[in-house]
């Protein structure tokens, strides 16, 4: 796999290298190599598409689906034609023959925080969509299940958001006349 | 203010029931039994969070032997049980769950707050933890470490059978204005589960 | 027919019908009442201090069988160990739920308690029935070394021990929650299945002893080769045993209070005094029932007499605790190995092995019985009995396929 | 390889993927449970109750919930709701540097906490682009694998126990207790080691190690094949638990299970295996899989792994090579402790490492290795500080939860039990 990565890798540093990809692995989406790792970029309209496409390509399981906020870290290296916008969802596949993975990011604005579920194509995500949603606040469309997993279900806000204070609690001595 | 030999004062009899009696050869005679007996039949609840719950499963193993203390019983129902450790962190979900199952136990009941998650929050230091679960339930022995070992849980046990034996805490409750209500600090808009009370 | 028996053997007129004890022969006075009294107040404190003592051999026993010390703080070795449970639970608060039904509630652990006393008012404890009746003598006064022994021993030990399982259901029901519900529920259906195997494999012994009273049927062991165990072929020791094992709720048959299941099931909403009731009758329980399989087919207090033949009794006596504690050994021995059945399994063994081979076995001995009586051919009606058994069992097994196979085609639970 | 035919992997199964009330997970709001009246008082209507199962129940491993909805002792659908050991792990892990993340992560898998520290310092490390030293290597699958046995006999403990049989309780903690004194030997604590860190791994193997990791592999195997014993041949054992809770590789697949679960049910994947870390391409083991993916299957094939990492151990012992125990990068790595007393460098390093923590470049990774309960994966993005930028644990066992409402249909309240136990989750790993 290291020599078709290395070519890869190397092809992305030219201009519109993307064309250039042998077409099994970019399934009409952005695509870069990240640490030896492929990493697509569909947009959420073609995400769907891509994941299915992926799907039958052999990747039999979607091991990992997690969201990423990037508030603080605007300018990011994302590759040509990819608009950064503040929430990402990643999700990781897995295919078995021959063992390889995976990974697609999507960009979520921040202004619309919604993405399609993949429960259809892989029940597994459930709860890591859930988890998303609860972290994240990034709702999944028709997810069957839409409710917080982590936190109590009348909880405000989503601690994983990177305005969301880590809420350190100053540490108290236990002697002290603290009212408590 | 009348006194009766060997009982005591009237008036502090009969503010404080049995509590204002002098002790005489009866009375003193009939505590100490209780309270060895209720040092020597510590049944524990079963209340493992984290890590910790680990190390108490092992506490109760072959090498370490909680069944020396009579303790091997654990309880499942916490009406039957006398002490509940709470080992591992608690979550802000947890805590109006470990309040309850605390009101569930029946007096008399201590609390172990085992290793530092459940002493303090420990290392999370963050909005998920209840730091410290000494803010929800009254706590009659630390144990330090995270987590504790099998040795320190010991320790806090004998501890605790000490503090029965020698009467440190039956008044604790008159002393320290009652256990702890769930107190909810409202910050930024966030707030905490309230207690569900199920029956 | 066995009263008349009764009252030959004992030799006593039958206007006494129900306490058929030599000592009331000839007119009750103070020194009779004083007798029993004084075997009330020893069966009853011997049976509480051996709760005591079985709880922490049980203790002891199974820390043994798991590589730890077990009890050791509690008074030397630990002895004080359910002494100090029982205090505690006593100086415990205690609680009734809102939604439990209170009257019941509270009623139901004596109605597990009360009948494990009972049961052991008829079982004999003691007396030398190989070279003797079974009887002692104190004070001039001859009398057997048991409660009562009413010629119905055998049915009220049946009633009892069914009296016990009432206590738990009733206890889980009156609860008001869920998880004891759920314990009540499987209480019953043990109940209803056990209760039937329970009882055929004991009819298998009153046929061999010809008498429901059981001194009667201990007197009928006496001498070693005549237990029960031998004479009615095993099966049906076998089947009373685990039958027993189901009745008292010991492990693998704990399903009513299986604790990584339904909590503490029926005694979940239980606390203080009343839970170390259930706690107490439980044990007592093991205990008594222990000693009726010991009454029913090993003999009572049977047991070779070394020396000191002048007290036989106390020999009796003797074996007799061994045979208990070999039993409640078992008990542990189960709990320490066995994990526990699944509801459904429970039934399936009930009712389609236990019942079946414990009916099935009746009948070959009743048969064998005839044919001693009639002067039959005994071999030649036994092979009849083991064909006519064996396609019974055939015929029983494929049934039960029959309905699996339909269950499993998808005609759902009935 | 056995994989499955191409239609069988390509379909994921329909009952996974059913949404409405035909599914066998009960999607009910989990904060009004408790409303939702329960006990019937009229005995003859037939309607379903809600029994609330945890999350202090005793079979339950700590603190996971169950919403089962019951007709009689039936199981018809069920839900698995978690949180109550929510730590908010992720969100610490963001204010802790790559230094100190291990300490972190560490205290989520509980039973397996050295497999956490793996993940973590390898996804560190791919960032930085660094290799370890080969005894590093060697030392982390040593200990992995050590690791591996005491999870797996924890399982064996409460898999026990949930069916009843308590003493495999004790016997299940006294083999762990074996492999935890050797664990607490080289590491210096029972659980949570903080062993494993960027960069190679926190102290070397002590003297006689060879010594004291034999004698534990002379003791194990007798004391493995006495659950063998007990256990597998036990007749209402295998009753217990053979038939229970099944689920083919299919929905395991479309449910993203993988791990002894995956495997039981006669699918075999293994990390270690089929896409090697550490040294595991090095070391002859075989990928144990079950034939029905029952409980029983799971079960054995614990045993079975157990039984394999005895024999990965071994083999660590022979091919233990000589060298450094970590990297010898003074960036990453603190100096070591001798040089400080002679050297203002090295003092000025150790200082900057443990306060500030060494700059990472930026970019992202996702990095998985095979944990006792599957793939355990972390998906790190640096923004080139010296904190992870996000840090996401990927759980097995908040994965393989998902497993637990299918397994469950139609099944009793014993066999809810068993199949709790035989998913084995660590809910630390869970709710993180």
């Amino acid at each position: 796999m290291s020599d078709e990565a290395t070519a890869q890798s190397d092809a992305l540093d030219a201009e519109g290298a993307i064309e250039a990809d042998p077409p099994a692995s970019a399934y009409g989406v952005p695509v870069t190599n990240e640490r030896d790792q492929q990493v697509l970029f569909p947009d959420r309209d073609n995400y769907i598409a891509t994941i299915e496409a992926l799907k039958a390509d052999g990747f039999v399981s979607a091991v990992d689906l997690c969201g990423v906020d990037n508030l603080t870290r605007a300018h990011r290296s994302l590759p040509a034609g990819v608009a950064p916008e503040r929430f990402e969802v990643v999700v990781s596949l897995l295919a078995h023959e021959p063992p390889r993975r995976t990974r697609v990011r999507v960009q979520v604005p921040e202004s619309d925080p919604t993405i399609a579920t993949l429960f259809d194509l892989y029940p597994g995500t459930e709860n890591l969509e859930r988890e998303t949603w609860d972290m994240f606040g990034i709702v999944f469309e028709n997810h069957p299940d839409p409710s917080r997993i982590l936190m109590p279900p009348d909880w405000q806000g989503h601690p994983l958001r990177k305005d969301f204070a880590v809420g350190t609690v100053p540490v108290q001595f236990k002697g002290a006349s603290a009212p408590r | 203010m009348a006194r009766i030999p060997g009982v005591g004062e009237t008036a502090e009899i009969a503010e404080k029931g049995l509590g204002g009696l002098e002790h005489n050869f009866l009375t003193a005679k009939l505590e100490t039994l209780v309270n060895w007996s209720r040092a020597r039949s510590l049944m524990p609840a079963t209340f493992g969070l984290a890590c910790c719950a680990i190390e108490m499963m092992a506490t109760g193993g072959p090498h370490y032997d909680l069944a020396r203390f009579g303790m091997e019983a654990f309880r499942a129902s916490p009406r039957q049980a006398d002490v509940m450790i709470v080992a591992g962190r608690v979550s802000q979900k947890m805590a109006p769950v470990l309040r309850q199952i605390y009101d569930q136990m029946m007096e008399p009941k201590w609390v172990i707050s085992m290793g530092v998650c459940a002493s303090t929050g420990g290392m999370f230091n963050n909005y998920a933890l209840v730091q410290g679960v000494d803010q929800i339930v009254p706590v009659d022995v630390y144990a330090p470490g995270c987590p504790p070992g099998p040795e320190t849980l010991l320790h806090a046990i004998v501890t605790l059978h000490k503090m029965i034996e020698t009467d440190e805490l039956v008044d604790r409750r008159r002393i320290n204005g009652g256990g702890a209500g769930i107190v909810v600090e409202q910050r930024d808009g966030q707030t905490a589960s309230k207690v569900v009370l199920t029956r | 027919m066995i009263r008349d028996a009764v009252v030959q053997n004992t030799g006593i007129s039958s206007l006494l019908p129900l306490a058929v004890d030599p000592l009331f022969v000839g007119g009750v006075g103070l020194e009779e009442v004083l007798i029993v009294l004084v075997k009330v107040a020893v069966a009853f404190v011997l049976l509480l201090i051996s709760v005591m003592l079985i709880i922490w051999f049980e203790r002891k026993l199974h820390a043994d069988m798991t590589n730890r010390v077990g009890p050791n703080i509690a008074g030397p070795f630990g002895l004080f160990q359910t002494l100090a449970d029982g205090l505690k639970l006593t100086f415990k608060e205690d609680l009734i739920p809102e939604r439990g039904d209170r009257f019941v509630f509270r009623l139901a652990p004596y109605l597990t308690l009360i009948p494990a006393f009972l049961i052991f008012t008829v079982v004999p404890i003691g007396g030398d029935f190989d070279n003797a009746d079974g009887t002692v003598t104190w004070f001039g006064n001859t009398t057997n070394l048991q409660l009562a022994d009413p010629p119905i021993g055998i049915l009220f030990v049946l009633a009892m021990s069914s009296m016990a399982v009432y206590g738990i259901m009733l206890a889980g029901w009156s609860s008001g929650s869920k998880y004891p519900l759920f314990g009540s529920v499987r209480a019953t259906a043990q109940m209803v299945s056990y209760e039937a195997a329970l009882g055929l494999s004991l009819v298998a012994v009153l046929i061999k002893s010809g008498s429901l009273s059981t001194h009667d049927i201990v007197a009928g062991q006496a001498d070693g080769w005549n237990w029960n165990l031998w004479i009615t072929g095993f099966i049906p020791f076998i089947v009373f045993l685990i039958a027993t094992t189901a009745e008292l709720n010991r492990p693998p048959f704990d399903l009513v209070e299986a604790e990584q299941e339904i909590v503490g099931g029926f005694h979940t909403e239980y606390s203080s005094l009343r839970f170390s009731l259930f706690f107490l009758g439980e044990y007592m329980n093991v205990i008594t029932m222990s000693a009726v399989m010991v009454t029913l087919f090993f003999g009572g207090p049977d047991g070779p007499i070394p020396f000191f033949e002048s007290v036989g009794w106390l020999w009796g006596i003797l074996w007799f605790l061994v045979k208990i504690v070999a039993f409640c050994f078992t008990f542990v021995w189960f709990r320490a190995t066995l994990p526990r059945f699944r509801y459904d399994q429970l039934m399936d063994l009930g009712w389609k092995l236990l019942i079946p081979l414990s009916l099935g076995w009746l009948l070959a001995l009743a048969a064998l019985d005839v044919a001693r009586d009639k002067d039959w051919n005994r071999a030649l009606v036994a092979v009849i009995c083991f064909v006519v058994l064996l396609t019974m069992g055939a015929l029983l097994n494929a049934a039960i396929n029959a309905g699996k196979r339909k269950r499993l085609a998808g005609e759902g639970f009935d | 390889m056995t994989l499955l035919d191409d239609t069988t992997a390509a379909s994921t199964d329909e009952r996974v993927t059913r949404r409405g009330d035909d599914s066998a997970v009960l999607r009910i709001d989990e904060a009004n449970v408790a409303m939702v009246e329960t006990v019937d008082i009229d005995p003859n209507a037939d309607t379903p109750m809600i029994v609330n199962m945890g999350p202090v129940h005793p079979s339950t491993h700590g603190v996971l919930r169950l919403v089962l909805e019951m007709q009689g002792e039936q199981v018809l659908r069920s839900k698995p709701v978690i949180g109550y050991l929510h730590t908010g792990m992720e969100k610490t892990g963001e204010q802790l540097s790559f230094m100190q993340g291990p300490t972190n992560v560490t205290r989520m898998d509980y039973a397996s906490p050295l497999f956490n520290e793996l993940v973590f310092s390898l996804a560190t490390e791919e960032l930085l682009g660094i290799e370890v030293p080969p005894r590093a290597q060697w030392i982390r699958t040593l200990m992995c694998e050590l690791n591996r046995i005491s999870s797996h006999m924890l399982f064996q403990a409460t898999n026990g126990m949930d069916v009843g049989a308590v003493s495999m309780m004790l016997y299940g903690n006294r083999l762990r207790e074996e492999t935890l004194r050797i664990l607490e030997k080289i590491t210096g604590l029972r659980m949570n080691h903080n062993y494993i860190r960027p960069g190679g791994v926190a102290a070397d193997l002590h003297d006689g190690w060879q010594e004291d990791i034999g004698g534990l592999l002379d003791l194990l195997p007798p004391l493995i094949d006495e659950f063998d014993e007990l256990l597998t041949g036990q007749p209402i054992f295998q009753e217990r638990l053979q038939g229970v809770g099944a689920i083919n590789s299919a929905e395991c697949l479309a449910l993203g299970v993988t791990g002894p679960i995956l495997r039981g049910s006669g699918y075999a994947w293994d990390l270690r295996r089929d896409m090697p870390y550490l040294k595991y391409d090095e070391l002859d083991f075989d990928v144990i899989v079950g034939t029905y993916g029952d409980c029983f299957d799971r079960y054995a094939v614990r045993l079975a792994e157990a039984r394999e990492s005895i024999r990965i151990v071994g083999q660590c012992i022979d091919k233990m090579p000589p060298g450094d125990y970590r990297l010898q990068d003074k960036k990453v790595t603190p100096p070591p402790r001798a040089r400080i007393d002679e050297s203002m460098e090295a003092l000025i390093h150790h200082f900057k490492i443990f306060t500030e923590g060494f700059k990472v470049p930026e970019g992202e990774v996702y990095v998985a290795v095979e944990s006792p309960r599957g793939e355990l994966g972390c998906y790190m993005v640096s923004d080139g500080g010296a904190h992870p930028y996000r840090m996401h644990i990927r759980a097995p066992s908040f994965v393989n939860l998902q497993t637990m409402p299918h397994m469950m249909n139609e099944a009793l309240v014993a066999d809810v039990v068993a199949i709790i136990s035989s998913v084995d989750p660590v809910l630390g790993e869970v709710d993180r």
